[in-house]
């Protein structure tokens, strides 16, 4: 009833075309944006920050890098962990290189030099398609685990191959380094999440996004109306791999302080990330919030439930936990295979209708 | 109450082993709760936490349980250590990583909150050269050494010392990594069939332990001359492999079996009246004995710190004191019911990692266990120290820290 | 070769804008296109006809580039086109529809239009990325476009809806549309009107006629309704089995007695 | 040919049905149909009017689209389907052609014939002779049986689509638009054989066609859907002569078929139900 | 010399291949009969070893669960049931478990788009790793069928006749090479030759048109993943016997993953010519090329090689061409 575009009425093309059209829309999204900017910081505490939220924005930046790939672009990776693996040694060389240049210059460049990463194994994909890439992006995966784990210049000889963040400060305040304080991690995070996921949203409803959709709903027919497949692809393994380095650079440098590629970068990275993108929506920013929200909260949920509330044996727990995550993963798929964000699209559709049924 | 976590794992690719060192763990708290109320009248609660061996889900069990007042942390994986490093320094709670983690934490000037006794990684490279080095009526001159190592931090540790050693007892090293988890090893053993060489040291760890036993066993590798680490020697690496793996050697830093008084106790407190985490089906296995292990000294360090502190309900920093002024002779054990069942221990403010001795254990395929072959051996701390002190320095240098003590 | 040409009902026909010459098109052991010649002029509406499996279809992804022909040369505005990509020839003006529709099912109507236009949006990325000046500018100017192109067409209220959910009939109307918007020199439009109703192709022809009309597109038109053909059509090719079998004016091609025996089966009207 | 006054059995009864696609886009809107035994009836209407919808409905193919019927029932031989699964409906004998071909592309083209005799288990022989049938009914795909499908002509994957139809021997093909991207001649063609399994072997048809003037020559009675609804039915012939049918479905005008390029202004659709 | 070692990494490349190629050939038969990239194969090879050791040994299926809700102490029935009778029953398990996820997944599932599909096996893989440790325990378990293991001497005599040099070849290996090569055969010959076969590729092109020439999915996929179930029984009796039963047997999935790219989704004989081809040259790349780059390469080179194939053929070797139309 009270969700209506009725009366809503869009006079210029530029108020058409913005993100959020109906009036209601954007006022829940403001809103939300002044809860996470003005009174999380002041009530978060580390368990939150460490657990929950500082995770769940760094992996919506990874999940909506992934998803301009996967969702928009339609190139299928599994290549996520090791691209998040270039960012993350990429800021660790460049803070340990350049100790005075702030760090959030060392996350964009980060970013950046992923990027440039990307582009190179992205090439395959002007001739490889749909599951044969995704599987070829796993050379990629595999390659730069390894490499970051043999050439010891990219982590600084240390004795075990780990490399550790050293602390660095924003306007007096530690954003790295073990004195950084809860409501500092999340802040970080969520500037770059918010920033990120506004250039995101920018890019898909443009020019760029549109030849990404384009080359994802028919290459062929896209190519024929005049998109150069080269570069479409290309851009978007550049921006995606440019998301995904920022959030391998902000989870090294900023959540866990200390990584190891095999370890933090691993296959299992790739997998989460494309779960979270299918679980979310693929082709949506907010479904990318909302997966990497699902993914990350459930099994803490589960966890705090079965073990916490019911008092199971951490094994047992461990063991159904999976359980219920695989079958909840594919009840979402059954119910709507197009992920949260298409849930809830076609709920805020029934809404409008509502109090009719059609 | 005291609160000692248990961020364990029996799930994922480590689960299998993860399991046995938790349940032993848990066990021996059990004990002194069910048999003397605890530790100087405070219950220990173990609050157990699946990590599965990811340093993310590590992470949140970290965060989850210190605001439960714990004391120490001991997450059995190098990575996880890696993890927690800073964070328990800045939240001032001790990390208690026997036989694995970051080695160069033995300085206790850089490493104020981290312990790492009785032996680390570099400890446990010298001992097994040190062993050899007796079988060859101490000469290593011309012998080739091969290290099969899991490629990832924990087993990339041992190489710079083997490298020094070699360098001092003129013994060829070559370096085999195996990518994890391991199961196709084929290309590293041909390579091994075909350099022939004298001795192979395994640092492994999960599946990768048994197919190298195994497959040292298919190209006829002598297994007396095959030596794992500690992590490379319990019975779920030996097992499988069945009769071909009889006379593998592996490190260790406790005793095994049931022999010895303590488990009297615990079968009457513990297992009898069904108190065993898990049931017990793993009481007395090796994994098991050093998860009690580590509990045994966390629980002497508890003591300590109580002793120090005049109070039972002691702080994770008095803890720490606990630790800098812990000391467990052979006397001690004994009274645990633990006779000569691990190294003296003694740790002070810049000496973390004690003494850094191990022994020597072989298996017996027939008899179905492990028997001890040798008697605790000192490492090379000539060799070590140096090492010790220059990876301490450098991360005191990039992570801003100003030596104490 | 004539500059200007009078069709018989005295409409003015430009110059030679498309010429084909003796292309022949082989996939593995089948022969699609037989050493073909023909030219399309400037502003006409040229229809290509034949059976099924003439070779048609595969006429159309030669001129626009997606089949590479083994021989022959095609010649665009007087210039011999070397071997080209199609995003190229689409730039160099030709859009086309396809045959089994070839929308963006993911995408809204509007965007799919708005994909026709792509080529004149040249926005740097972080114009987008900031959706500030130049990116912003060009967004509006070309929706202004892509509206006039949909109030054409008479799709205004469907301008949002995923093109999936469509009916057949409007996704041909729309591909139609995506075409137009790439505002092209010449059309190429492959069964425009299968699957439509009389009331429907009346329509379609319409709009076919009216972008002849007013924006001078040349247009190349594949169908197999003979009322359509005969009547749009100011010249008609006539293809069987990858050959040509006639080639003039609707009425020239529909006595001509090799086109009644392969494909109008009888005289038709 | 079947007398449209004689009373014939029904067998295929479609009674009121509501269909809505995600939950949310109703399409048919109360539709009802009877098809009588051995008879051909024509579905038509505009594009988007939901004739796809209700064949869909019927050979129960809806659910994979993420569509369903909310009301209303639907019935073959007086036993309600609405439920079965789609393949236990094809071996009662009721098979779809469906819209848009829907040819296996790896398969050659012999090979998706042969899938069409899939449900069949009166032996090879036979079903080979079906095979020669259907050869002889398209000679183009003889020629091209060792193709795979995905690259043949939209043409020839029509014909494709049509012969393995034809193939499973059905009791009921519901054929979606037919004439679809085929030569005018084989549009003839495809009719004459529609007619003459009708009339030889007493298959019923139920098909979807815009090409309403050779579906109203061929079929003995005609359904007219808009929007969702059924707005008119009536014997083939009487709809043939019905003025607003003639206008607005078969484009003539008093004055008999005018020229395409003579429709000068768009004409607004009429609407029988406003 | 040097030739001779380098022939005998050859050799056991190409009989790892064959290892490579068990694990493979399910992920192809259900590629081929639904579209379905099955990232579950490897778990379901693991559900299926842990179900024939837990048969085989007479271990209670869900033990812990049942003694941590009702503090039973119900471990093992205290038998144990001769290998032969065990993989039939345990192929009935997996027959089950076909039907069961065909009645609660795929069903629901029919006519999405295939990555919707290969989500949903990943969610499926997550399910089965819980249900296989909830059912078995996560020990690790021995697996003895019977198979030998160790170097055949009979090669190893022969080759020092003829080269001077004994060569290393394991006896598992070549049982595997056997098997597998039975496998193929049978396989090739149902799915090119009968009608299900025929009816199973239609599947994989089209669900609609499928259903609506009257093949059911639901038959055709329980028929499917009950085959695949048995060569993932196969495979995990193979790898099982190698290197025990625990849950890195799941993992061997990745290293199927570039076999099967190589050899192409759809062809099973693919799938045996790319685990030799992987095989063999990942092992002699890290044979040759390993000690200079620091080794541990084969993970990596896997990838890389079969990325080289499809830069040429981007269906893979022997896989469908890719329908590239408008
Ligand atoms: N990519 C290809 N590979 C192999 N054969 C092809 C390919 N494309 C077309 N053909 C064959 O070439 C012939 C001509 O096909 P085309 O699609 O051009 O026919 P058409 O004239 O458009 O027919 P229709 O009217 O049925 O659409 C057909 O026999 C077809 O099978
Ligand atoms: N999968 C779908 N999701 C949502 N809406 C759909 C879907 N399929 C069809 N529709 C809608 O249902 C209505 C009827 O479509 P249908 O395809 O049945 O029409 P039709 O009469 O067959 O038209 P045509 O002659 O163009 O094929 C259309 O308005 C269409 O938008
Ligand atoms: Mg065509
Ligand atoms: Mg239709």
């Amino acid at each position: 009833m009270f969700y209506r575009e009725a009366g809503d009425f869009k006079t210029s093309y530029r108020d058409d075309g913005q993100t959020f059209p109906i009036r209601l829309d954007r006022w829940g999204y403001y809103a939300v944006l002044a809860v996470a900017f003005l009174v999380v910081p002041f009530v978060i505490d580390s368990y939150w920050a460490n657990a929950v939220l500082v995770p769940l924005l760094i992996y919506a930046i990874a999940a909506i890098g992934l998803n301009i790939l996967t969702g928009y672009a339609g190139q299928v990776s599994l290549g996520t962990g090791g691209f998040m693996a270039v960012g993350a040694y990429a800021v660790y060389k460049l803070m340990t290189a350049f100790p005075g240049v702030p760090i959030v210059i060392h996350i964009v460049l980060a970013g950046a030099i992923t990027a440039m990463v990307g582009v190179l194994f992205g090439l395959p994909s002007l001739r490889i398609k749909g599951f044969y890439l995704a599987v070829a992006t796993l050379a990629a995966q595999f390659f730069l685990v390894w490499l970051f784990n043999k050439v010891p210049w990219f982590y600084n000889y240390s004795a075990s191959g780990q490399i550790n963040a050293p602390e660095r400060t924003m306007f007096g305040w530690a954003v790295t380094g073990p004195a950084t304080t809860a409501p500092a991690k999340y802040l970080t995070c969520l500037v770059f999440a918010v920033v990120l996921a506004w250039i995101a949203r920018n890019l898909t409803r443009g020019t760029l996004g549109r030849k990404w959709m384009a080359i994802r709903d028919m290459d062929i027919a896209a190519e024929i109306i005049g998109v150069n497949p080269l570069t479409a692809k290309l851009s978007a393994f550049a921006v995606s791999s440019f998301f995904v380095g920022i959030a391998g650079a902000l989870l090294f440098s900023v959540y866990l302080g200390a990584a190891e590629a095999s370890e933090a970068f691993g296959i299992n990275k790739s997998f989460l990330i494309l779960f979270m993108i299918i679980i979310g929506g693929l082709g949506s920013i907010f479904g990318s919030f909302a997966g990497a929200a699902f993914l990350v909260l459930l099994p803490v949920l589960l966890k705090n439930l079965l073990v916490a509330q019911l008092g199971w044996p951490t094994d047992l727990a461990a063991h159904i936990e999976l359980m219920i995550v695989g079958a909840l993963i594919i009840f979402f798929l059954i119910v709507e295979p197009h992920g949260l964000a298409r849930l809830w699209a076609l709920t805020k559709e029934k809404l409008r209708l509502w109090p009719f049924p059609h | 109450d005291l609160v000692v976590p248990n961020l364990s794992y029996r799930t994922g690719p480590y689960g299998a082993n993860g399991t046995q060192y938790a349940d032993g763990f848990n066990d021996y708290f059990t004990l002194l709760n069910e048999r003397d109320g605890g530790i100087g009248g405070e219950k220990i609660l173990t609050p157990e936490c699946e990590t599965a061996y990811n340093t993310e889900k590590g992470v949140e069990c970290y965060e989850a349980t210190k605001g439960d007042g714990a004391l120490v942390y001991n997450p059995l994986s190098t990575g996880i250590t890696y993890q927690l490093i800073p964070k328990v320094s800045a939240d001032k709670i001790p990390l208690y990583t026997p036989g694995y983690g970051r080695t160069s934490a033995k300085n206790g000037k850089v490493f104020e909150w981290v312990f790492n006794a009785p032996a680390n990684y570099w400890d446990g490279a010298s001992v097994a050269i040190k062993y050899l080095l007796e079988q060859n009526g101490g000469d290593l001159n011309g012998k080739k050494i091969a290290l099969v190592y899991h490629n990832s931090a924990y087993g990339k540790e041992p190489i710079r010392t083997l490298q020094e050693l070699s360098k001092k007892h003129g013994f060829t090293l070559s370096e085999l990594p195996v990518d994890p988890p391991g199961q196709e090893q084929k290309s590293q053993w041909l390579q091994i069939r075909r350099d022939k060489p004298d001795y192979v040291i395994m640092w492994g760890w999960g599946v990768m332990n048994q197919t190298a036993i195994q497959e040292a066993a298919n190209i006829r590798f002598p297994m007396e001359n095959m030596i794992g680490i500690w992590w490379s020697g319990s019975e779920v690496d030996v097992l499988p492999v069945g009769a071909a793996a009889n006379g593998y050697k592996a490190l260790t830093f406790h005793g095994v079996g049931m022999d010895y008084p303590v488990y009297e106790d615990m079968k009457k407190f513990v297992i009898e009246p069904g108190k065993a985490s898990q049931g017990g089906p793993h009481v007395g296995s090796v994994l098991y004995s050093r998860g009690m292990y580590a509990a045994v000294v966390i629980a002497e360090a508890i003591r300590k710190a109580q002793e120090l502190a005049g109070t039972s309900a002691i702080t994770a920093a008095q803890l720490r004191d606990g630790f800098e002024a812990l000391d467990i002779t052979p006397e001690r054990l004994t009274e645990l019911g633990l006779p000569d069942f691990g190294p003296e221990v003694k740790m002070t403010c810049d000496n973390h990692g004690g003494s850094g001795m191990s022994r020597m254990q072989q298996w017996d395929a027939a008899a179905g266990k492990w028997t001890l072959i040798s008697d605790f051996t000192e490492p090379d701390q000539e060799i070590l120290a140096p090492l010790i002190l220059e990876d301490s320095e450098a991360y005191a240098k990039e992570a801003g820290i100003t030596p104490r003590c | 070769m004539q500059d200007g040409y009078i069709t018989p009902d005295g409409r003015q026909i430009g110059p030679v804008l498309l010429d084909l010459k003796n292309i022949t098109l082989r996939f593995g052991g089948v022969t699609a296109i037989k050493d073909i010649s023909f030219d399309i002029r400037e502003g006409e509406i040229r229809a290509i006809i034949g059976p099924n499996g003439a070779g048609k279809s595969s006429m159309l992804n030669v001129i626009s580039g997606f089949y590479v022909p083994q021989e022959g040369e095609i010649w665009f505005k007087g210039y011999k086109r070397g071997p080209m990509k199609p995003y190229e020839v689409a730039r160099l003006g030709m859009a086309r529809t396809f045959q089994n529709i070839a929308l963006f099912e993911g995408m809204s109507v509007l965007d799919n239009i708005m994909t026709g236009r792509l080529n004149m949006m040249k926005a740097p990325i972080w114009s987008q990325a900031l959706w500030w000046g130049r990116a912003e500018r060009e967004e509006v100017a070309n929706r202004e476009q892509v509206e006039k192109i949909i109030d054409f067409l008479e799709i205004q209220n469907i301008r949002k809806t995923p093109v999936g959910r469509l009916p057949y009939g409007l996704k041909k109307r729309v591909e139609l549309a995506r075409a137009l918007a790439a505002e092209p020199r010449i059309l190429l439009l492959d069964e425009p009107m299968a699957g439509m109703n009389v009331e429907e192709k009346e329509d379609m022809c319409r709009f076919i006629l009216d972008v002849n009309d007013e924006f001078g597109t040349t247009i190349a038109l594949i169908e197999h309704d003979m009322g359509v053909v005969m009547d749009l059509s100011d010249r008609v090719v006539v293809m069987d089995y990858g050959r040509k079998i006639g080639d003039g004016t609707p009425d020239e091609v529909r006595s001509n007695p090799e086109v009644i025996d392969a494909y109008l089966g009888v005289a038709h009207e | 040919m079947l007398d449209t006054a004689q009373d014939h059995e029904t067998l295929l009864e479609v009674n009121n049905i509501e269909v809505i696609y995600n939950h949310v886009i109703l399409v048919l809107k109360g539709v009802s149909l009877s098809v009588p035994k051995g008879g051909i009836t024509a579905l038509l209407g505009g594009n988007g009017a939901g004739k796809t919808t209700t064949l869909k409905a019927i050979s129960n193919l809806l659910h994979s689209e993420r569509g369903e019927v909310t009301k209303g029932s639907i019935s073959y031989r007086g036993a309600p389907i609405q439920n079965m699964d789609p393949a236990s409906l094809v071996k009662k004998g009721v098979i779809q052609v469906m819209e848009g071909r829907h040819c296996f592309e790896h398969l050659t083209i012999e090979e998706n014939l042969l899938t069409g005799a899939y449900t069949r288990t009166d032996g090879g022989a036979a079903i080979r002779q079906d095979l020669e049938m259907v050869y002889t009914y398209f000679p183009r795909l003889k020629e091209r049986r060792r193709s795979q499908a995905g690259y043949t002509s939209g043409g020839e994957q029509q014909m494709c689509a049509m012969g393995r139809a034809l193939m499973s021997r059905p009791e009921t093909i519901l054929l979606d638009e037919p004439s679809m991207g085929l030569a005018p001649q084989l549009v003839e063609q495809i009719f004459e054989i529609v007619k003459a399994v009708n009339e030889g072997e007493g298959v019923t048809f139920l098909l979807a066609e815009q090409n309403t003037n050779i579906a109203l020559r061929y079929a003995h009675y005609g359904y007219i859907l808009e929007s969702g609804r059924v707005v008119m039915d009536g014997p083939a012939d009487a709809l043939r002569e019905n003025p607003d049918v003639k206008e607005f479905y078969l484009g003539m005008s008093d004055e008999g078929r005018k020229s395409f390029r003579d429709v000068r202004s768009y004409r607004r659709r009429k609407r029988w139900l406003a | 010399m040097e030739f001779l070692y380098a022939s005998e990494v050859l050799v056991n490349g190409l009989m790892a291949g064959v290892m490579y190629s068990l694990v493979a050939l399910g992920f192809v038969l259900i590629y081929k009969a639904s579209g379905v990239f099955n990232y579950a194969q490897g778990v379901m090879a693991l559900f299926a070893a842990m179900t024939l050791v837990g048969i085989m040994e007479g271990r209670v299926p869900f033990a812990h669960l049942l003694n941590a809700a009702f503090g039973l102490h119900a471990d093992s029935f205290g038998w144990t049931v001769p290998a032969a009778l065990a993989i039939a029953l345990t192929a009935l398990v997996m027959v089950g478990l076909a039907v069961a996820i065909e009645k609660l997944v795929l069903k629901h599932l029919v006519g999405q788009e295939p990555i919707i599909l290969f989500m949903a096996t990943i969610g499926l893989a997550w399910f089965l790793e819980g249900l296989g440790d909830v059912m078995w325990g996560a020990d690790v378990k021995v697996l003895d069928v019977g198979l030998p293991q160790g170097i055949s001497e009979t090669v190893e005599t022969a080759t020092n006749n003829w080269f001077g040099y004994g060569f290393f070849v394991d006896r598992l290996d070549i049982w595997a090479a056997v098997i597998a090569a039975a496998l193929v055969a049978a396989l090739v010959g149902f799915s090119q030759y009968t009608k299900q076969g025929r009816a199973m590729r239609a599947v994989a092109d089209d669900h609609q048109a499928a259903l609506s020439v009257g093949i059911s999915l639901q038959f055709i996929w329980i028929m499917v993943w009950s085959i695949a179930g048995f060569v993932a029984l196969v495979a995990g009796i193979m790898w099982g016997t190698k290197s025990g039963v625990q849950f890195s047997l799941s993992l061997i999935a990745l290293k199927a993953l570039p076999v099967l790219m190589l050899g192409g989704f759809t062809s099973i004989p693919g799938a045996i010519v790319g685990g030799l081809i992987i095989g063999m040259g990942e092992k002699l790349f890290e044979y040759f090329v390993g000690p200079m780059v620091g080794g541990a390469t084969e993970n990596w080179f896997a990838y890389v090689l079969a990325l080289l194939f499809l830069v040429f053929r981007p269906q893979g070797l022997f896989g469908e061409r890719i329908i590239e139309r408008v």
